[in-house]
């Protein structure tokens, strides 16, 4: 039992925030601090400063540009990047796909993609929901049949996150249709979003905005040298990749900035001069979402690590099952000090409702999606009663 | 105490349900622009003598009371109708007949009930807290007439309404004033509200404007009560089809190969967002009753939307919850319920500061008198 | 729609303030409204006296002692009666036994019991729950085989509540073990506790209390007479009897009472002199409690007399559901208004702890029981979920 | 930062275990009467060293830590242990270590380790608001010497103490005073607590005092850090057993012809309370890492203390309605445990009184630093 952080990751902590809050762009730590939707191009460039400082890809083998960190160190890593304001390197590429193929590819996959997935000059998309599966992800219809070199896709998937600005896409696709357990028999497959074949069509949310596509796939071709790792194996690999996700799921760094932004918010004086957070039912809130954080970040400290042998630890449910509820509870309570300037969500910059409190309401309707997506709220419910309960 | 309907307000609830259902299946093309709600609509609704439903006959209402009104706003919740009726004749509409001269009302209200004239109050100012008080704009007094300076904002309907009921300061006081919506010295900025509507920036400089009568901060809490008692309608209503859609969802969409009202976990939750409804419903009919026999009531339209408050978020969240993935599409209806329940029910303070409301001398009150 | 009372009913109510707050012994409806124990005889004396003014069994046949009362009548007795401090007549004799004898009994049986249920000179018990069956009741075991004029019964019921006190018990026992459905074969019998082969135990409470016991049955030998209705249609009876136990389910009067004492308490000077009620946190508390009852019994006036045919009205199931919580959320702030002074549970009149506050956590922890016992929360959740909303 | 015990430490885990275990089935007859624990458990633990742990050794004490401190407390609250090693050793103990003079940590606290005597804080008094100041006890400087007058209640262990930490009144200061419990002018009266245990009204009329070193209110709000610290980790073991014995129950009662763990509803429930645990148990023992390294920090034990009473509540309301029936006997141990909870969360402030000391000044501070 110990508190204090060691000389060596004390003096990590102090190279890492020193690198975050001076080599990422202000203006982008800036828009991230205030809620704001990043562009393409600064998504990029962060990540390619993250990637020449050494910092995009942690969790890779040392020969692809990883760190070799204790779990410590990369929470370390994550928390002073995303209090900073600095987007975390795309999830698909250095968390998903990066070390699938880092542990499962080819060689050659490795050369070929490794460095440019770190850098992001591939953007990655992820081929896995379904329509008809929903959280039932084995159920998967998407077929590839072989064809001489090539697999041939046709099917459906959904939910594809940033998809419209994706160059590339990992999928699962039913390769023996004939397994007998719908586990089995599926593969993962790497191809390109312009191969012919491939259509998208980006789903409007109900904040008006779109980061989630269908995908269509109407005979595409895709060489066989892109199916990662063994045919039929792509469940195991996705089973990886989702343990893999679950590194940070929690995403403690980044609610505890957006707590601190709103209780900022809550601090301006109103036009009576009054304070929100001088309210106790008010400030309890706040301090109440603050302990609860403290106490979940404590949590992923204490059990990181613990995810071996690419299996997740289910203690990873708890995070994301509790981390998706707090950043939803701090967007409600942003909405509440917003108050009735959430009509505003339109309003430009001549208004005077500031666009923190107009954005307030769309951001908290675009949140309902942390507790569905990447294995709803249920799933994480029934993956620890079952596996961790034995119920 | 009687919670049920008579036939004749049976009747009005199946021709608003009709009228307005007739356009529902528009809302998306309606509300993609301004004004974002049906001109042709209004004009029905106009026919069919809502536009004035609570108003005298002497200016061509229909003299119902809150009862009526709570029913037609239970129907444009449940739809999710965008035109503004709560707004307009509950809003505007009541608020200068219940504190305009007759003078105003003669003018103003045949106007509203014929719905060729579209008023909305301007209360709304950027960080202000809830309450009568105004802070942004200020009246002048010159010539024997008034001007306001100064900004409102956000307006909802300011930018298609053509007159204003405009709060101001007027020395320590706030006072109402009517304001011609073109006149000079006002101008208006419309975006949308992220509930599929509009609002507006509104500038008032050196804009003409004349009293309410001599309506100041009573006037406004009492029209904040009957506008708080017919959003609890409406809340009411969007919360019965989000229940009923949920419902609906659990019994067909399948999962694991079964459909998902097999699984307990999950229609116990639809079982408590149910059991929140209908205590919701008593007491929005509650309120609507106590409001149409003894008039507005501050501390009932607090105990209303304290209780409408929390259950807007349980049921809201719920129902997005248990349709997974669609439930955070624009395709689907369910969200666009829980955009306007979420808005709804920020717009005339929130819940909490509506318990607090309840909470303040809560010391020195006995048991509830329900019945008496 | 109408909100005020009919000149009728206004009447009624004023008839029934006076009567409760002046006929019942003052002594009895102070210790009600201190949340303290009632002596049996207390229990006796209170019914006899409402009995004697002809409140005691308003819901019964008029020619047993019935008043004939609308829906929002029996809501005004009940709830003036509660808000008094008034004990409800026993629910065992007024709601349970006495309208299904005077519904399905015989004349003789109807003649032999009712005045004496109405009037508590018979004090009955329930025998319906077995320790394996839980909220399955219709699996119960308790058999009652015929033997010439008597019926011998074996078994064991349990959660009996005051069957320390009990002289004669209704009780449901298997007449037929080979009917096709458990709920088919079982009979509806009445005997005194005093019969040879009834052994009563009662069961201590997390609280220190005895309310409910175990009550075996070793060859009890019970006149055939004492069997109501027709054998083997007890499942009917008790579907009827639970039906109506759900009259005033929601216990929205004396739960409005415990919460107006518990802010009479928060309401006095602590040590130094401030009130815990002008926290602003805890008069939020009684905020929400108070308009949440308001809801609750709103919503019970509502749906009151659409229970018929002896169905209970699904509904009502919102009134248990909803009910319990709140009583359960009224005594959780009551133990924290007491604070510190939990712990005085066993003070006595000496002590300057006063007795509320060290009676609150054993009144918190018995409450528990209250989402548990005549049909727990899930049952009613499985009952609105499958018979309101058919899922 | 690291969570995890060395083998000193789990080996003190296993030997507390051992020793508490062996008596664990005699509780309901130890509990039934005074003074409600084990004088023979009690000689053991002193036997083990554990009633001198965190002493210095020149005391006889072990010289060791909250974290030591709090894996026997966690112990303690897994099989509800009623010995009072908490209010004796970390209570009054610890706070003699502090702030007694020489003399009396030399006279006091070898006694306390070789467990022949018994000291504990006695400074609640009923309807005192939570906090170090004393309102009911008042000294009495004379001849010399103090005394003492007032009334102490409910004093946990005070019937059987035979050395008193008072708090009471000097002038507007709160001061500490050591009192022979058996002396004249202490009258005392026991009576049961709701979580099986006895405590005392203690009145003290003219009773000898002497001053415990120059302690005050600084030196009581560290023993309070101390004491909820240890009740945190008490109050952890004992949710820990509680989700145990729920899952345990799910598992193997049968309702309807099936196990209660083939129901969503409920698993989910037991995944919901797992949860929590879980979180509980991150802040209880971060709680106790910061005290052994950075000695106390009241708003470490706020927000320890606010987290525990949620989670507290949660976990034994949930734990009983999972139970059923059984759940509120007294036959079983779930009933128990959340009496005990339900009694430790208000026992050195409420949830809510806790939830206001970390919202008091939250405007001024940035983010948590969790790692430095």
């Amino acid at each position: 039992m110990r508190l204090a952080l060691s000389a060596e990751d004390a003096q990590l902590q102090q190279e890492l925030r020193e690198f975050f809050t001076t080599k990422v762009p202000q203006e982008i730590r800036d828009t991230v601090r205030s809620g704001g939707e990043l562009t393409k191009e600064q998504i990029i460039e962060a990540q390619r400063v993250l990637n020449a400082g050494g910092y995009a890809v942690p969790n890779w083998p040392v020969e692809w540009g990883g760190k070799g960190w204790t779990p410590q160190q990369r929470h370390i890593w994550l928390d002073e990047m995303q209090t900073a304001g600095v987007p975390a390197p795309l999830a698909f590429n250095a968390s998903m796909v990066g070390p699938v193929i880092a542990t499962f590819g080819s060689q050659e996959q490795k050369e070929r993609f490794l460095p440019a997935t770190a850098n992001l000059d591939i953007w990655w998309c992820q081929g896995f929901s379904e329509p008809d599966a929903g959280s039932d992800l084995a159920s998967l219809r998407t077929t590839a049949v072989r064809d001489g070199d090539e697999w041939v896709v046709n099917g459906q998937k959904t939910w594809t996150t940033l998809g419209q600005y994706a160059d590339w896409i990992f999928c699962l696709v039913r390769t023996n249709p004939d397994a007998p357990k719908k586990q089995q028999g599926i593969s993962f497959l790497l191809f390109e979003m312009t191969t012919p074949g491939v259509t998208v069509r980006p789903i409007k949310l109900i904040d008006g905005g779109y980061e989630v596509n269908e995908v269509f796939f109407d005979n595409v071709r895709v060489p066989a040298d892109q199916l990662v790792g063994e045919e039929n194996r792509g469940w195991d690999y996705a089973k990886f990749l989702l343990g893999n996700e679950r590194d940070g799921i929690g995403a403690t760094g980044s609610t505890k900035l957006r707590l601190q932004v709103v209780k900022e918010h809550a601090s301006l004086p109103l036009a009576d001069g009054s304070r929100l957070i001088d309210d106790p039912a008010i400030a309890a809130r706040f301090a109440s979402l603050e302990n609860q954080l403290l106490a979940l970040e404590l949590t992923a400290l204490r059990v990181a690590g613990s995810s071996k042998d690419g299996k997740p630890d289910p203690v990873s449910s708890i995070l994301k099952l509790r981390g998706s509820v707090l950043i939803q509870e701090v967007s409600e309570l942003a909405v509440d000090v917003a108050g009735g300037d959430v009509l505003a969500g339109g309003a430009g910059d001549d208004s005077d409702v500031p666009s923190w409190a107009g954005d307030s309401v769309p951001t908290y309707l675009n949140l309902r999606k942390v507790s569905i997506f990447g294995g709803s709220n249920e799933i994480q419910r029934t993956i620890i009663a079952g596996t961790i309960l034995g119920l | 105490m009687d919670f049920t309907y008579d036939k004749e307000q049976t009747a009005l609830r199946d021709a608003v349900r009709g009228i307005l259902g007739e356009s529902a299946g528009n809302r998306e093309k309606i509300t993609s622009s301004e004004p974002g709600w049906d001109r042709e609509v209004w004009g029905g609704l106009a026919e069919m003598g809502l536009l004035g439903l609570p108003f005298d006959e002497t200016y061509d209402g229909a003299g119902a009371t809150a009862t009526e009104v709570g029913i037609v706003a239970q129907e444009i919740g449940r739809i999710l109708a965008p035109e503004p009726f709560i707004d307009v004749v509950v809003g505007a509409g009541e608020l200068i007949a219940d504190a305009g001269t007759d003078e105003q009302k003669q003018d103003l209200l045949p106007k509203i009930a014929s719905g060729e004239l579209i008023a909305v109050i301007a209360h709304n100012e950027a960080r202000a807290p809830h309450g009568t008080v105004a802070y942004g704009v200020t009246a002048t007094s010159a010539d024997g007439g008034w001007t306001l300076d100064g900004v409102k904002e956000p307006v909802r309907h300011g930018g298609v309404a053509d007159v204003l009921i405009v709060s101001a300061k007027d020395g320590d006081a706030t006072r109402l004033f009517v304001v011609d919506a073109t006149a000079d010295g006002v101008t208006r900025t419309t975006y949308a509200t992220p509930d599929d509507g509009y609002a507006a920036r509104i500038v008032f400089a050196g804009a003409a404007a004349t009293p309410l009568g001599d309506a100041g901060e009573a006037a406004l809490a009492a029209a904040f009560t009957r506008l708080q008692t017919a959003y609890g309608a409406e809340a009411l209503g969007a919360m019965e089809v989000s229940v009923e859609t949920t419902v609906g969802y659990l019994k067909t969409r399948k999962q694991f190969g079964v459909t998902l009202s097999k699984f307990q976990a999950l229609t116990f939750r639809a079982a408590d967002m149910y059991t929140s409804l209908e205590l919701a419903r008593s007491i929005s009919l509650w309120a609507t009753m106590a409001l149409a026999e003894n008039g507005p009531d501050a501390l009932v339209a607090s105990r209303l939307q304290a209780e409408i408050g929390r259950t807007a978020r349980h049921i809201s969240q719920e129902s997005i919850q248990l349709h997974g993935g669609i439930g955070v599409t624009a395709e689907y209806s369910i969200g666009h319920y829980a955009a306007r329940l979420t808005v709804l029910e920020r717009t005339l303070g929130t819940e909490a500061y509506h318990v607090a409301q309840v909470a303040d001398g809560i010391a020195d009150r006995g048991i509830v008198e329900l019945l008496h």
